[in-house]
């Protein structure tokens, strides 16, 4: 019974977490169509920033944040120079960005060494709720609850705000959203860079919980694809639902089939592309 | 923190050039070359990079001459995996023709290559663990001066029952044969010492989050732990803030409490209990030389990975002075090395069994914060343990090697 | 017509170097490398198949390559010979093909790699934590090589020359089934497959013969690397094998015979040969992908084949210029 | 004898008719215009007819045999060709081999892996006869990228005809072209024998009148009127979609 | 004629390899309606494509009241005060009517903007109710309200207007001309873009007729007889 309700709760920890990894992913996979190969590595390289503006001494979310806005700086950079040039041809986008995971993989090694790296917990956040009996880490819900103010935050930004109609705008028509004059390229760079920021700043989050160590790209990569893929590309609802339904697969897939976890965790994502290409919560595109 | 390689290389060179050779060296013109295989690629890069670091530390020392014989160090990485590793053996053997291989560091890279290296007669001194290596499939060309995954276990196993009189255990590690193995050792004494295994836990080697595997344990008086690489710190701290670790101890073999691995681990380390073949506050002459050499040039506190490493490079050294500086025969070498008797390594005294595995020390350390750091400070040391612990050889050998399944877990509920 | 003479020059003096290569590089080292660029490229090839002329770009190829080396390595350690563990390789390796190419070819583009890269995942997945058949992490050993004819493989020289074999029939069915009429139609269904389809084709069944094609030649690749590394474990499957294959094929250029070769050599000469001397050859191989799709997007082949008719057209205008001056 | 016969046929996207109750009836050997603005559901029809898409009620037979729910290439070996009003052709391939891929569709050849396509001799005689057809033999062995708009037009009726059709559908045969080109492509057209009933689809209705017996008139989907050249044209209705007046 | 709020000079403009537009030169006054006649295909809308800079004239120049746009972006051309209301409408589907506005604001020429979205509420006061309403949901003629309401945002000095007719009932059409007519009292420029030859009659100041990419005939709208069998032809209606 403990067992069962700490894996659940766990479910909705990880959940949070893998939303701060997806919710980018889905916007520049969802939203631009790039399959961004190096996801994974904005959430490793921004975690790494993290760990080395912890170790100056820098308050913990303020880490996070420079975190995620050096790798916004650094993921428009490469989408203004390098994808833009792309647009459209996937093949070129997929070695181009497999290419880049390979670089930032290796400059990270350099850099930070193959040694793990575990900030410690804000101190804020330490110590466990009592839930039944059972102990729960504070921080682990606190990162569902960031990651709810920045599901709220990017709804109210693409569903609420005139930036957010115009991305949409951009995203029905390009070619007349131009035409209207909205600075469709300008605005895509700005979702790449978001994109890689929140990456960025989920990986922040997420290194006092998963440390940061080589592979940890590898890693998130496939996990910000199911994600993605079971909730429906471009559908931030999606990305949401899709975060907690990989939650439970994965916690309860390990503890109780830990043969088939992978199997548990990548079966829903073929079905869904082979039953309904659009995901769960995506729209059809005509 | 950075490793400085290239500055490393540059030193030693220039280190070497400066104390020129004895004079009757002089006509040995080919150097002594010894291959590392090593890992600096990839999410194993952090031992692999201990590894280098241990062996330059002992070369420079030596300033590069062992036992008068000029040495040639060549680095070649694996990435990590055994194709990696087979390869990367193959250019040391094939190509660079090197006298002797140091490395690998994983279990399945060592898997991988033993019968080549014994099919190409080659000398290898491994720290990487599986056991059969150096028991039922002794490969003459092998030694291994760490420990096999279970000799440090076996104590631990000892240790548990006898001297923390826990009855009930949870045991948790990687799923591939290091694990396995640490764990059948530890299981195996703790219950011929009267304890229970109950809880047998197999994470995958990739696992973000341990949370699943720890919301199982429970009504137990210890959990043992054997990760390795970056696993551990995961481990520990999701150990710590799921509050399991304040009602159940926690222990845990060699890696998993590395003394090299205690800059990256924090608050939640404190109290844990490991069983390991090196500790950095050991008192030897060479350790004192050891940990200075390395907080010198890596300014770090060196760990199993390095220390490994240093020990191999002083068989090599006394190989060679067995020999006589003749150590160009390969297969005398391994012979050589199979016969070498060291009393001061930074571990300790180190001698080999006939199956090329070490016997030496094992110490217990608790891992305790002085001075806001932390350290494994030793609370007991089992000396002279062999890879049989105190069971007869033979009856040992007649058993299936350590598995997953073996000894089988009768106790688990 | 002029351009038969060289092509047909450089083809002799190419299987002439392969031919050869044993005798003049000594050092068994470089043989295996050489041994290894050919069986990789046997697989990039393979891939070739489905992404240069199918216009479907798998990231799931991995999980066949391991597919064929785990079933024969299992069957081998279960005490069969080579042949039986070889022919069941290659059956299951084509009916995981067959379910690949079911489960995928209900789309294209970025889909169908979406789909192919999570079955990838999840045979990975099997292959990784199905502790108990594949024995995980651990690995399976082959503790033989096959014998042809009475001749044993165990040399390097001799499985150069196994593989070499394989690679030539290889590369000679690959070239044989571009011209064919059915590669005529694999290509019709990439470029215009509304199109094929009223011309009266059948174009998933033509897609499905080319995946279970390429599934083949896949495990094949994956025969020879058990062969060549007496060895197999999970990280063959994992997705950066995958994406190492389409590398392979996207900088060599795809729907070239000569790009995945090229792609080949250069992944398998960066991971053994330049990491002896660079030690951030990862870096060095990324930013290497990075400068070919910046500046030959098309691939290293076609890129270099077009620069060099280029400068050639430029010479010889110059020429002709010189001519008429004089 | 009826080469088409189309009952009822009903075709919406997303709520929007597209095809609305159409009926229409092309006896063998007839040449037939199909006109109306744009939007009218012409090339939609087509789609229909060669089973590129399938309808949501109605049904369409071929020579008196229901091929309502035959998957398209299945319609392709029954005789039904098209081309298409976007120019649909394999870019990277030559003329030769455009119009080779059109005769190998029909032929169990095109499962062979062996041979060469290029030097299958009945096919390339095939399509080299076709291409002489459209007036481009000479040129055959050229590749795609390097023909004008208008030779690639006569590709694409090349490779229609390659296939030796029953029934020809021709999607806007004279889009795009030069005055001059179109003259040369009425006259091929006018060379078609009479065992092949043709429907064409064309705006441009000084070239495309005096090739057709029948004209249908197609607005919002649905036929508003049919019947014989002077019919059409001087139906007040027809005025009022072109004119509206 | 007053000054030219738009002219084309000589543009040639191909898609892929096809030439659509052969040297086509016209002006539109300012302030004044010029309606562009010609069948399908005859290349009335590749002549928008290229005035909005989303299809590059290979030859020839284009010119906003005096300033050439010719190699201008989209983005850049509609910052010069022009604004297309597209063919089919094209409204941004999956944003609100009041979205759709909004995205297109522009306060040109630091004036205050005459067009707002409580304005073009005004002007249409069906789109109004429907503020919230996603685009897709809209009728066709409720649509077209709103791909001129979302012109009209640009606050533009020339607007242009691609068969804003199309697929509309009878009654929709008289409001849509309505309206066309109401924006051309303002002072507006306007293009106006019909296959439908009474209604640009009925409406503009001057007439170009394209025929295959070509100028057929142009002239005041009062000098070309409608029902001149030139017309009818170069209309393609017999």
């Amino acid at each position: 019974m403990s067992l069962w309700l700490t894996l659940a709760v766990n479910s909705i920890a990880l959940g949070g977490l893998l939303f701060l990894l997806s919710a980018g992913f889905s916007l520049i996979f969802g939203l631009m169509r790039i399959p961004n190969l190096m996801h994974g590595s904005f959430f490793m390289l921004g975690a790494y920033f993290g760990v080395s503006f912890l170790q100056q001494g820098v308050n913990f979310w303020l880490a996070a944040l420079l975190s995620g806005v050096a790798m916004a700086l650094i993921g428009g950079l490469i989408e203004r120079f390098l994808l833009k040039r792309l647009s459209g041809q996937e093949l070129p986008q997929v070695l181009l960005t497999l290419g880049l995971s390979f670089i930032i993989a290796d400059l990270c090694l350099m850099i930070w060494t193959g040694d793990p790296w575990q900030p410690a917990t804000p101190p804020q956040l330490r110590g466990a709720v009592q839930v039944a009996g059972l102990f729960f880490p504070i921080y682990r819900l606190a990162i569902v609850a960031v990651a709810v103010v920045v599901a709220l935050a990017l709804w109210l930004m693409i569903d609420w705000t005139r930036l957010g109609a115009k991305i949409r705008a951009g995203v029905d028509d390009a070619p007349i959203a131009r035409m209207v004059g909205i600075h469709v390229s300008k605005l895509f760079t700005l979702i790449f860079a978001l994109g890689a920021g929140l990456a960025a700043f989920g990986g922040v989050m997420g290194a006092p919980y998963l440390s940061v160590y080589p592979g940890l790209d590898a890693e998130m990569l496939p996990l910000a694809l199911i994600v993605v893929i079971l909730g429906g590309t471009g559908s931030l609802v999606g990305a949401f639902v899709g975060s907690f339904v990989i939650g439970f697969l994965y916690n309860f897939g390990q503890a109780m089939f830990p043969d088939l976890a992978y199997v548990i965790l990548f079966l829903p994502m073929v079905l869904v592309l082979v039953l309904r290409p659009q995901g769960l919560f995506g729209k059809v595109m005509s | 923190m950075k490793v400085q390689r290239r500055t490393v290389l540059k030193g030693l060179l220039a280190a070497s050039a400066a104390v020129a050779a004895p004079p009757f060296l002089r006509a040995q013109a080919a150097p002594f070359k010894i291959g590392l295989l090593t890992v600096k690629t990839g999410p194993l890069a952090q031992g692999g990079n201990q590894m280098e670091q241990g062996i330059l530390t002992f070369l420079t020392e030596k300033n590069k001459t062992l036992a008068g014989r000029a040495i040639e160090l060549i680095v070649a990485d694996t990435g990590g995996n055994p194709a990696g590793a087979k390869t990367k053996a193959s250019e040391l053997i094939e190509r660079d023709k090197v006298n002797v291989i140091l490395g690998p560091l994983a279990a399945f890279e060592l898997l991988a290559i033993t019968d080549y290296v014994r099919d190409n007669a080659t000398p290898l001194i491994s720290i990487a663990a599986a056991e059969d290596v150096t028991q039922r499939k002794a490969n003459p060309f092998v030694i291994r001066p760490s420990a096999t995954s279970a000799q440090c276990c076996h104590a631990m196993g000892d240790f548990a029952s006898k001297e923390l009189k826990f009855k009930r255990a949870a045991t948790i590690s990687e799923d591939f044969a290091f694990g396995y193995e640490q764990m059948a050792g530890f299981q195996r004494v703790f219950e011929d010492n009267g304890g229970k295994v109950v809880k047998k836990l197999w994470p995958p080697f990739v696992t973000p989050d341990y949370t699943p595997y720890i919301a199982q344990i429970s009504n137990v008086d210890c959990v043992f732990n054997g990760f390795a690489g970056s696993n551990p710190v995961k481990f520990m701290r999701a150990y710590a803030d799921l509050g399991v670790k304040d009602k159940i101890p926690l222990l845990a073999g060699w890696t998993a409490m590395d003394d090299a691995l205690l800059k990256s681990l924090g608050d939640e380390a404190v109290g844990v209990i490991s069983a390991a073949w090196y500790s950095s506050e050991a008192n030897t002459p060479s350790n004192k030389r050891f940990v200075e050499g390395m907080q010198k040039a890596y300014g770090v506190l060196p760990g199993g990975y390095s220390a490994g490493m240093y020990v191999a490079g002083q068989c090599v050294e006394a190989a060679i002075q067995i020999l006589g500086g003749k150590a160009d025969d390969r297969k005398a070498l391994a012979e050589a090395l199979h016969k070498v008797s060291l009393t001061d390594t930074p571990r300790g005294p180190v001698k080999f069994d006939q199956y090329g595995n070490v016997v030496g020390d094992v110490f217990i350390r608790k891992c305790e914060k002085k001075d806001g750091k932390l350290v494994n400070t030793v609370i007991k040391t089992y000396p002279n343990v062999s890879q049989f612990w105190s069971y007869d050889e033979k009856a040992f050998l007649g058993n299936p090697v350590y598995s997953r399944d073996y000894p089988p877990a009768k106790n688990l509920e | 017509m002029s351009a038969r003479g060289p092509r047909f020059f450089a083809i002799g003096v190419a299987i002439a170097i392969l031919l050869t290569l044993p005798l003049w590089i000594a050092n068994s080292y470089y043989v295996n490398i050489a041994s290894q660029i050919l069986l990789w490229a046997v697989a990039a090839l393979a891939l070739n198949v489905l992404v240069g002329y199918g216009g479907l770009v798998s990231l799931g190829h991995a999980a066949l390559f391991g597919a064929a080396g785990y079933t024969a390595a299992l069957l081998l350690k279960a005490g069969h010979g080579h042949l039986v563990a070889d022919l069941a390789a290659i059956g299951f390796t084509l009916f995981v093909s067959a379910i690949f190419a079911i489960l995928s070819l209900r789309s294209t583009g970025i889909a169908f790699l979406m789909i192919t890269l999570a079955l990838g995942q999840i045979l990975w997945g099997i292959a990784y934590r199905w502790v108990s058949l594949t024995q995980g992490d651990n690995g399976v050993n082959v503790t033989t090589r096959p014998r042809f004819f009475g001749i044993s493989l165990a040399t390097a020289d001799a499985f150069y020359y196994a593989v070499l074999i394989v690679f030539a029939l290889a590369v000679i069915s690959m070239a044989i089934f571009v011209r064919s009429p059915f590669g005529a139609s694999l290509r019709g269904t990439r470029d215009q497959a509304r199109r094929m389809n009223a011309l009266g084709y059948n174009v998933w069944l033509i897609r499905f013969l080319a995946f279970l094609f390429s599934g083949f030649w896949t495990g094949i690749a994956g025969l020879l690397f058990v062969y060549y590394n007496q060895f197999i474990s999970p990280q063959v499957m994992a997705l950066q094998t995958s994406a190492e294959i389409l590398l392979m094929v996207i900088s060599g250029g795809t729907a070239t015979l000569l790009g995945p070769i090229a792609g080949a050599a250069i992944v398998v000469v960066m991971k053994n040969v330049a990491s002896a001397y660079i030690e951030r050859w990862n870096l060095v191989l990324g930013v290497i992908f990075v400068l070919i799709i910046s500046f030959m997007p098309d691939g290293l082949i076609p890129g270099t084949a077009r620069i060099w008719r280029s400068g050639w057209q430029t010479l010889r205008a110059r020429a002709a210029r010189g001519v008429r001056v004089s | 004898m009826t080469a088409l016969a189309i009952n009822a046929l009903c075709k919406s996207f997303g709520g929007l008719r597209v095809t609305s109750n159409v009926n229409l009836s092309v006896e063998a050997g007839e040449r037939r215009l199909i006109i109306g603005p744009n939007g009218a559901g012409k090339t939609t029809l087509f789609n229909l007819i060669t089973g590129e898409l399938s309808p949501d009620s109605g049904s369409i037979e071929l020579f008196g045999s229901d091929i309502t729910k035959l998957a398209s290439r299945k319609r392709a070996h029954l005789g039904v060709a098209r081309t298409y009003q976007i120019i649909t052709l394999f870019a990277g391939e030559t003329i030769l081999h455009n119009v080779s891929l059109a005769l190998l569709g029909l032929s169990p050849l095109r499962w062979s892996f062996f041979g060469n396509l290029d030097r299958q001799h009945h096919i390339v005689e095939s399509a080299r006869e076709a291409l002489a057809h459209v007036g481009l033999e000479t040129i055959a062995a050229r590749p795609l990228a390097q023909t004008s708009y208008g030779e690639r037009r006569r590709v694409e009726i090349a490779m229609a005809l390659a296939q030796k059709p029953k029934l020809l559908l021709l999607d806007e045969p004279f889009a795009g072209l030069s005055i001059d080109e179109r003259r040369d492509v009425q006259q091929l057209l006018k060379r078609i024998p009479r065992e092949v009933s043709i429907v064409m689809i064309e705006h441009n209705m000084d070239v495309a009148l005096d090739f057709a017996e029948k004209v249908t008139l197609l607005h919002f989907g649905e036929v508003i009127v049919e019947g014989t050249r002077s019919d059409v044209v001087n139906d007040p209705r027809t005025r009022e979609v072109y004119l509206g007046h | 004629m007053a000054t030219s709020a738009l002219a084309l000079d000589n543009i040639s403009a191909f898609y892929g390899d096809s030439h659509v537009l052969h040297g086509v030169s016209f002006t539109l006054g300012e302030g004044r309606l010029l309606g562009l006649l010609g069948r399908n295909g005859a290349g009335k809308s590749t002549c928008m494509n290229v005035i909005v800079g989303l299809l590059r004239a290979r030859e020839g120049d284009i010119s906003v009241f005096g300033e050439s746009v010719r190699r201008m972006s989209p983005e850049l051309i509609a910052s010069r005060g022009v604004a297309l209301v597209p063919q089919g409408r094209r409204i941004f589907r999956s944003l609100t009517v009041r979205e759709n506005l909004i995205v297109a604001t522009r306060n040109g020429n630091g004036k205050k903007a005459a067009w707002t979205d409580e304005t073009v509420f005004a002007m249409f006061p069906r789109l109004r109710e429907r503020r919230s309403q996603l685009a897709a949901h809209l009728s066709g003629g409720e649509q077209q309200m709103l791909a001129i309401g979302r012109a009209l945002m640009n606050n533009p000095r020339v607007l242009l207007m691609d068969e804003p007719s199309e697929g509309l009932a009878p009654q929709i059409v008289a409001e849509v001309m309505g309206t066309i007519r109401t924006l051309k009292a303002s002072g507006l420029s306007i293009l106006l873009v019909e296959q439908n030859p009474r209604l640009v009659f009925d409406i503009a100041d001057d007439v170009v007729i394209l025929n295959s990419g070509e100028i057929a005939l142009a002239g005041s709208a009062k000098a070309i007889n409608p029902n001149d069998a030139r017309v009818a032809q170069y209309l393609g209606v017999f």
